[in-house]
C-alpha cells in the first residue's frame, strides 16, 4: 500500500545522549559485553607475545615473565580476566536464543542447551590446564 | 495507600515549543487503574488538550504505548498503583519522533514492515476449497512471533534504532521471520533479500531489550538471532553450492 | 545485491570466534596471566612448553584460537565504535582498522607458529 | 487549507470489513485506484479485539442449512433469510481463503483447521486462532493487504462527512489528524466499514472508537437506519473495565454461577446443567437469553455485590491448567492483569456488558444502500443476517463474506459512473467551515465533552438497557433531546490543528447523541419484545405487528423517523427459539 502522507508537521526529534547506555542497567551491560572485545584482542597479543618469547630462548623467556609480573600488568591482567569471563558467560546464556532446537516439537528449554555449554566449558578448561599443568 | 498521586507528563505542541516541557496533575489512585485511566482522567476533566493515543484498553490495539518512567509500556497494562506514591513520569516513545505530547510518528515502521513483505508468498496456490496441513507442532515454530501487536514498544527500548533510524527494528525483522517459518510459506529467500543487510538483521547487535520489554512475549531478540543464523546457513550453502543448484 | 553483502562471512567468523573465546580464553588468561605470574601455580618450565606447542596439531589449535578470537573481536569492536561512540560515518575507515587488525594479527600468529622450531 | 484526491472507491475504516473489501476490489480489478481511510492505523481497529472464533460450516455432520438454522432463531425470526442463505454458503470458503493468507488458525493434531463449539451453535463449527481470533484475522488482512500497489491508506483520518451530489455518493471529508488539514477524498463509490457503536453505554467491550460514526454519516447523508434498538450485551464482561471474557471460556466448559455456587441458568429454560457443555444448552444457551437471565436473578437478590455494580462468577477452575492456557491463554492473561485473578484457581466475576450493535446502516445482500454510490459493510451495516440477536462468531465472518460483496458491487458500480463532480469541492469547503465554527474558533461555551458523554452512557445503561419500558424510553428520549442542546455548547480546551483529539472526542460524541436517539427512537416503537429488544410492558413476541425490521430515517429538523419494511423468509417460518430441551411440536 502506498501512504500518502507527504506533509507532515514539524514534528520534534530527539537525539540519542552520547552516555545513553548509562540509563539503564541492561544498556551497560550490553556495552560491557561488547568492551569484552578489547580484551579478548589482548588476550590473542598476550598469547603470541608467549609464543615468541618461548621460541626465543631463555633470555627471551625471562623477560617475558618478568613482564606478566609487572604489577601494572597484572591489574590489566585481572580486568581482562573478569570481561573474559563476563563474555563467556553472557555467551553461554545466550546461545539458546539463537538456536532453536525441537523435539517431538516441544521446543527444547533454554537451560537444555545452555546446560551443556556450561558443562563443556568445564570440561575443556580443566582439559586444558591438565595438559598444561601435567608436564 | 494515598488517595492521589501525581503524574508528571510531558508536553509538546509544535505550533507553540521549541522543545517538550513537562505538566504535572494530580488523579485519584485507584487499585484497579492503569496509566491510561490517568491520562484520560485527566483529559476528562483536567486538560482537554493533553494528547496520546489508546482504543481497545485491553493491551491488544497497540495503541498506547509510552514511557513510564522510562520504560516501555502499554499505558493500558501498566498500573498506577505499581507506581505509588509517585510521582509517575509519562513520556512518549523514545526514538521516534514526537507529534505532539504523547503521540509520536510511527510512519517509519509501517514503510518497514512492508519491505519486511510479511504475507505468505508462494510459487503456486493451492486451489481456495483446499486448505494447507500444519500440524500444531509446524504451528508451534512461528506462533510466537505472529503474537506481535505493533505496539513498538521494542523499537523505544533498542538503541540501535536510536542510533541508526536506518535500522529495520525488531518487529519488523520478527515479522519476516514469523512468515519464513510458516509451514505454507515460500518467500524465505525473497525476503532474504530485503533484510540480509547492514540496516536489516546485520543491523542488530543483540542488545536484547527489545525481548525484555515485549508486553506479548515475541521475543524479537530471539527472531533476529535466529534469522542470522538461517542468513549465514543460506550464505555457506551459496558459497559452496555450484552456481545455480541452491 | 544485498544476498552478496559479506555480512554473514564476518558474523559467521563473530560466532566461531565467540564460541572459541568463550570456550577457551578464561583458562588460558587464568592460568597464563594470573596464577603462573602470582606463583599460585607452578608454571611448566619454559623447555615443556616448547615441548608443548611443537605438534602440528597443537600449532593449528593455537592459529585457530588467534585467528578466530581476533575476527570475534574485531567484528565486535567495530560494533562498539558505531553505537557506543555514535561515529558510524567513519564506517570505512573503523572496517579498515579492525577487520585489518585481526588481518594482521592473523599472519603473525601463522608466521610465529611456523617459527616454532 | 483544504487539500483534494481523488480514487475509484474510498472505503471508510481499516477494520476486518474494510480491509476485506480493499482486498477484494484490487483482486477483482487492479486497476481500479482504493483509498482506506480510518481513523486509527488500520491494524488497531477493533476486530483486533475479537476472542472466541469465526462461525463456518467444516464437520461432515454439519450442513449449510443447520447454520442458517441456528442464526435465523438466535436472531429470533429479524433475520432476511436470503441474506443468511448467502452467508453460510460463502463463510467457510472466506475463512479458507484466510488460512491461504497465513491466518495461524488452531489445529487438529493431524494438521486440519479445529473447530470448536460456540453459544447458539447446534453443531461444532468454531474456526478460532486460540483466544485471539480477531488479532490474527486482523493482522492477516492487514499484512496481506500491503501487497497490494492499487490500495492508498489514509492513516488517522477522520471522516466527517460523506459528499453527496446529484442524489449520488462521491466521496468523503476527513480530517488528516496529524496535521489538521481538511482533505476530501472523492471516489464514485464509497463503502463505510467503521464498526459498531458500544461506546454509547456505560460499560461494554468496545474500544474507545466504537462512536457510531459511520452509522451517523449515512444517516445524516440521508440512508435509513435498521433495526437499531437491537443491542447486544455479551453474559461475561469484566465489571470494572468491561473486558470480555469470551464465550470460549464456556464453550470449553465454564460454568456461571450465582452467589449460592448454582448454575442459576438452568432456572431460565436454558436446559439442564450437565458437568460438560452442550450445545445450545445452559452456558451455551445465545446472549440474549443468558444477560436477561443476569437481571432476574440480579432481581432476586442472587448475584454477588462487587465494588462495581452486581456480579455472578465464571468458574473454570475445573478446566484444569492444561485446557486454560493452551485454549484461553488470553483470558487467564486479561484476569491476571486486569483484575488479578487466575481462573485456574479462582473464580471470575463478570456481568452483562454491551458488545455489539446488531442494527446498523441498511444495505441489500451486496451491502448496497438505498442511496446511489453508498455500500456498507461489517459492523456499521445490518444486512440483516444478525436478526434481534446476533450469534457469538458470526460477526468475523459476516465481515468477511459481506466486506468482499460490498468490495465486489461497489468496485462494479464505479467501473461505470463518470468522475466526481467538481461541485463537491464546495460541500467539502462547508465542511471545513462547519468544524471552524462549531468547535475550533468557537470562543464561550461551557459544557465538557466528558459530562456529557457519560451522562449519555448512564442514561443509555439504565433505560435502554437490557429491559426497556415505554416509560424509561420516553425519559430517555427527553434527556438525550436535552444532551443534545447541551452539545451546542461545548467548550474546547483545544483550539490547534495538530493532532487535536478533542475535536475528534467532540466529533464522536455528536455522532453517539444522535445513534442513541435512533436507539431509543426504535426500541419506543417496537412495542414487543424480541431477541435483545425486551420490553418490560410488551413482554411477548408479536409477529403479526412486528415481524419487521425498522427503519429509521432523519426526518424534518433532524427528528427520527421510524417506518417498517418487511422480513425476507425463504426457508424458515417463525417459530418459538427453544434452548436446552426438545422441541415441542417438531423442528
Ligand atoms: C471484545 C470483542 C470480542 C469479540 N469477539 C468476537 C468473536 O469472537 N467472534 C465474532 O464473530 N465477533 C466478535 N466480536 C465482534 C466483532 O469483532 C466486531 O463486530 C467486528 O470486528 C467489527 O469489525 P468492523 O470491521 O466492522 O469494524 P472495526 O474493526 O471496529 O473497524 C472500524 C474501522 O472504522 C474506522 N473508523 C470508524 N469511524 C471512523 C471515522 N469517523 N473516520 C475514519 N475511520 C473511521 C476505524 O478506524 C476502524 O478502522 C467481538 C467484539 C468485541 C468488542
Ligand atoms: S515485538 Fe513486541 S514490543 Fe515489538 S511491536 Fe511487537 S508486540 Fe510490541
Ligand atoms: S534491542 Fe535492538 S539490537 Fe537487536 S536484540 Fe533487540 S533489536
Ligand atoms: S489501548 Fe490498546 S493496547 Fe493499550
Amino acid at each position: 500500500m502506498i501512504n500518502p502522507t507527504e506533509y507532515l508537521p514539524k514534528s520534534y526529534h530527539r537525539r540519542m545522549s552520547t552516555y545513553w547506555w548509562l540509563a539503564r542497567w541492561s544498556y551497560l551491560t550490553f556495552i560491557l559485553r561488547e568492551a569484552s572485545s578489547v580484551f579478548v584482542g589482548w588476550t590473542v597479543l598476550l598469547t603470541l607475545v608467549q609464543i615468541w618469547a618461548v621460541t626465543h630462548g631463555p633470555s627471551a623467556n625471562a623477560a617475558f615473565h618478568e613482564w606478566m609480573r609487572h604489577p601494572l600488568m597484572l591489574g590489566v591482567n585481572v580486568v581482562a580476566f573478569l570481561f573474559v569471563l563476563f563474555h563467556a558467560v553472557t555467551w553461554f546464556s545466550l546461545t539458546p536464543k539463537a538456536m532453536v532446537i525441537r523435539v517431538k516439537g516441544q521446543r527444547v528449554p533454554d537451560w537444555a542447551i545452555s546446560g551443556p555449554n556450561y558443562a563443556a566449558w568445564v570440561m575443556v578448561s580443566l582439559g586444558i590446564a591438565w595438559v598444561v599443568l601435567r608436564g | 495507600m494515598a488517595s492521589r498521586i501525581t503524574i508528571e507528563v510531558a508536553r509538546y505542541n509544535p505550533a507553540r515549543d521549541h522543545e517538550p516541557g513537562v505538566s504535572s496533575y494530580e488523579v485519584p489512585l485507584r487499585k484497579e487503574w492503569v496509566v491510561l485511566d490517568a491520562l484520560n482522567c485527566i483529559k476528562d476533566h483536567l486538560d482537554g488538550s493533553l494528547t496520546f493515543r489508546w482504543s481497545c484498553r485491553m493491551g491488544v490495539c497497540g495503541s498506547c504505548g509510552m514511557m513510564v518512567n522510562g520504560v516501555p509500556k502499554l499505558a493500558c497494562a501498566t498500573f498506577l498503583s505499581d507506581y505509588a506514591p509517585g510521582p509517575v513520569r509519562v513520556e512518549p516513545m523514545r526514538h521516534f519522533p514526537i507529534l505532539r505530547d504523547l503521540v509520536v510518528d510511527t510512519s517509519d515502521f509501517l514503510m518497514k514492515l512492508a519491505r519486511s513483505k510479511p504475507w505468505i508468498i508462494r510459487k503456486m496456490e493451492k486451489p481456495m476449497d483446499q486448505e494447507y496441513f500444519q500440524t500444531p507442532a509446524q504451528l508451534e515454530e512461528y506462533r510466537q512471533f505472529s503474537m506481535c501487536i505493533n505496539c513498538l514498544l521494542c523499537y523505544a527500548a533498542c538503541p540501535i534504532y536510536g542510533l541508526d533510524s536506518q535500522f529495520a527494528g525488531p518487529a519488523a525483522i520478527a515479522l519476516a521471520q514469523r512468515y519464513n517459518l510458516d509451514s505454507r510459506d515460500e518467500g524465505a529467500s525473497e525476503r532474504l533479500d530485503s533484510l540480509s543487510n547492514p540496516e536489516g538483521i546485520w543491523g542488530c547487535m543483540f542488545v536484547g531489550e527489545c525481548t525484555r520489554v515485549c508486553p506479548k512475549h515475541v521475543d524479537p531478540a530471539g527472531a533476529i538471532q535466529q534469522y542470522k543464523l538461517t542468513a549465514a546457513t543460506e550464505w555457506l550453502k551459496a558459497m559452496v553450492l555450484p552456481r545455480g543448484a541452491k | 545485491m544485498s544476498k552478496r553483502s559479506n555480512e554473514p562471512f564476518l558474523w559467521l567468523l563473530f560466532s566461531a570466534g565467540g564460541s572459541v573465546s568463550a570456550m577457551l580464553m578464561p583458562v588460558h588468561l587464568f592460568l597464563f596471566a594470573l596464577a603462573f605470574p602470582l606463583g599460585w601455580l607452578d608454571p611448566p618450565s619454559d623447555e615443556t612448553l616448547l615441548v608443548l606447542i611443537r605438534p602440528p596439531l597443537v600449532r593449528v589449535y593455537l592459529f585457530v584460537f588467534c585467528f578466530l578470537s581476533l575476527f570475534h573481536a574485531a567484528h565486535r569492536f567495530r560494533f562498539t565504535l558505531y553505537d557506543g561512540l555514535q561515529i558510524k560515518h567513519l564506517n570505512e575507515l573503523i572496517n579498515v582498522l579492525c577487520y585489518g587488525g585481526a588481518a594482521v594479527g592473523t599472519v603473525a600468529a601463522a608466521y610465529l607458529l611456523c617459527q616454532v622450531p | 487549507m483544504l487539500d483534494i484526491s481523488s480514487h475509484d472507491v474510498v472505503i471508510v475504516g481499516g477494520g476486518g470489513a474494510g480491509l476485506r473489501a480493499a482486498i477484494a476490489i484490487a483482486e477483482t480489478d487492479p486497476q481500479l485506484s482504493v483509498a482506506v481511510v480510518s481513523k486509527v492505523y488500520p491494524m488497531r481497529s477493533h476486530t483486533v479485539a475479537a476472542e472466541g472464533g469465526a462461525a463456518g460450516v467444516r464437520l461432515d455432520d454439519d450442513s449449510h442449512d443447520e447454520h442458517a438454522y441456528d442464526t435465523v432463531s438466535g436472531g429470533d425470526w429479524l433475520s432476511d433469510q436470503d441474506a443468511v442463505e448467502a452467508f453460510v454458503k460463502e463463510a467457510p470458503r472466506e475463512l479458507m481463503r484466510l488460512e491461504h493468507w497465513g491466518c495461524p488458525w488452531s489445529r487438529e493434531p493431524d494438521g486440519r483447521i479445529a473447530v470448536r463449539p460456540f453459544g447458539g451453535m447446534k453443531k461444532t463449527r468454531t474456526w478460532f486462532a486460540a483466544d485471539e481470533t480477531g488479532f490474527h484475522l486482523l493482522h492477516t488482512l492487514f499484512q496481506t493487504s500491503l501487497k497490494y500497489g492499487s490500495v492508498t491508506r489514509y492513516d488517522e483520518y477522520f471522516v466527517t462527512k460523506l459528499l453527496v451530489d446529484d442524489g449520488r455518493v462521491q466521496g468523503v471529508v476527513a480530517v488528516e489528524l496529524t496535521t489538521g488539514k481538511v482533505q476530501a477524498v472523492t471516489a464514485k463509490a464509497v463503502i463505510l466499514c467503521t464498526g459498531g457503536c458500544g461506546r454509547i453505554f456505560r460499560y461494554t467491550t468496545n474500544a474507545a472508537i466504537k462512536t457510531g460514526d459511520g452509522m451517523a454519516l449515512a444517516y445524516r447523508a440521508g440512508a435509513p437506519l435498521k433495526d437499531m434498538e437491537f443491542v447486544q450485551y455479551h453474559p461475561t464482561g469484566l465489571p470494572f473495565t468491561g473486558i470480555l471474557i469470551t464465550e470460549a471460556a464456556r464453550a470449553e466448559g465454564g460454568y456461571l454461577l450465582n452467589k449460592d455456587g448454582y448454575r442459576y441458568l438452568q432456572d431460565y429454560d436454558l436446559g439442564k446443567p450437565e458437568p460438560t457443555p452442550v450445545l445450545r444448552s445452559m452456558e451455551l444457551g445465545p446472549r440474549d437469553r443468558l444477560s436477561q437471565a443476569f437481571i432476574r436473578e440480579q432481581e432476586k437478590g442472587r448475584t454477588v455485590e462487587g465494588p462495581y455494580g452486581p456480579v455472578v462468577n465464571l468458574d473454570l477452575r475445573h478446566l484444569g491448567e492444561k485446557i486454560i492456557s493452551t485454549k484461553l491463554p488470553f483470558v487467564r492473561e486479561l484476569c491476571l492483569k486486569y483484575e488479578n485473578i487466575d481462573p485456574i484457581s479462582q473464580l471470575i466475576p463478570v456481568r452483562p456488558v454491551v458488545h455489539y450493535m446488531m442494527g446498523g446502516v441498511h444495505t441489500d445482500v451486496h451491502g448496497a444502500t438505498p442511496l446511489p454510490g453508498l455500500y456498507a459493510a461489517g459492523e456499521v451495516a445490518c444486512v440483516s443476517i444478525n436478526g434481534a440477536n446476533r450469534l457469538g462468531s458470526n460477526s468475523l465472518p459476516e465481515l468477511l463474506v459481506f466486506g468482499a460483496r460490498a468490495g465486489r458491487a461497489a468496485a462494479a458500480y464505479a467501473a461505470d459512473q463518470p468522475s466526481p463532480s467538481r461541485r463537491l469541492l464546495a460541500g467539502a469547503i462547508d465542511e471545513e467551515a462547519r468544524l471552524n465554527d462549531h468547535y475550533l474558533q468557537k470562543s464561550g461555551g461551557r459544557e465538557r465533552i466528558a459530562d456529557l458523554r457519560e451522562e449519555m452512557q448512564r442514561i443509555m445503561e439504565r433505560s435502554a438497557g437490557i429491559y426497556r419500558s415505554g416509560k424509561s424510553l420516553t425519559g430517555a428520549a427527553d434527556k438525550l433531546y436535552e444532551l443534545q442542546e447541551r452539545s451546542r455548547d461545548i467548550r474546547l480546551d483545544d483550539h490547534g490543528h495538530l493532532f487535536n483529539t478533542e475535536l475528534i472526542s467532540a466529533l464522536e460524541l455528536s455522532c453517539m447523541l444522535e445513534i442513541a436517539e435512533t436507539m431509543v427512537q426504535s426500541a419506543m416503537e417496537r412495542t414487543e419484545s424480541r431477541g435483545a429488544h425486551q420490553r418490560t410492558d410488551y413482554p411477548v413476541r408479536d409477529d403479526d405487528k412486528f415481524l419487521a425490521h425498522s427503519m429509521i430515517y432523519r426526518g424534518a429538523a433532524g427528528r427520527p423517523r421510524v417506518e417498517y419494511a418487511p422480513v425476507t423468509i425463504t426457508r424458515w417460518p417463525p417459530a418459538e427459539r427453544v434452548y436446552g430441551r426438545e422441541m415441542r411440536n417438531g423442528e
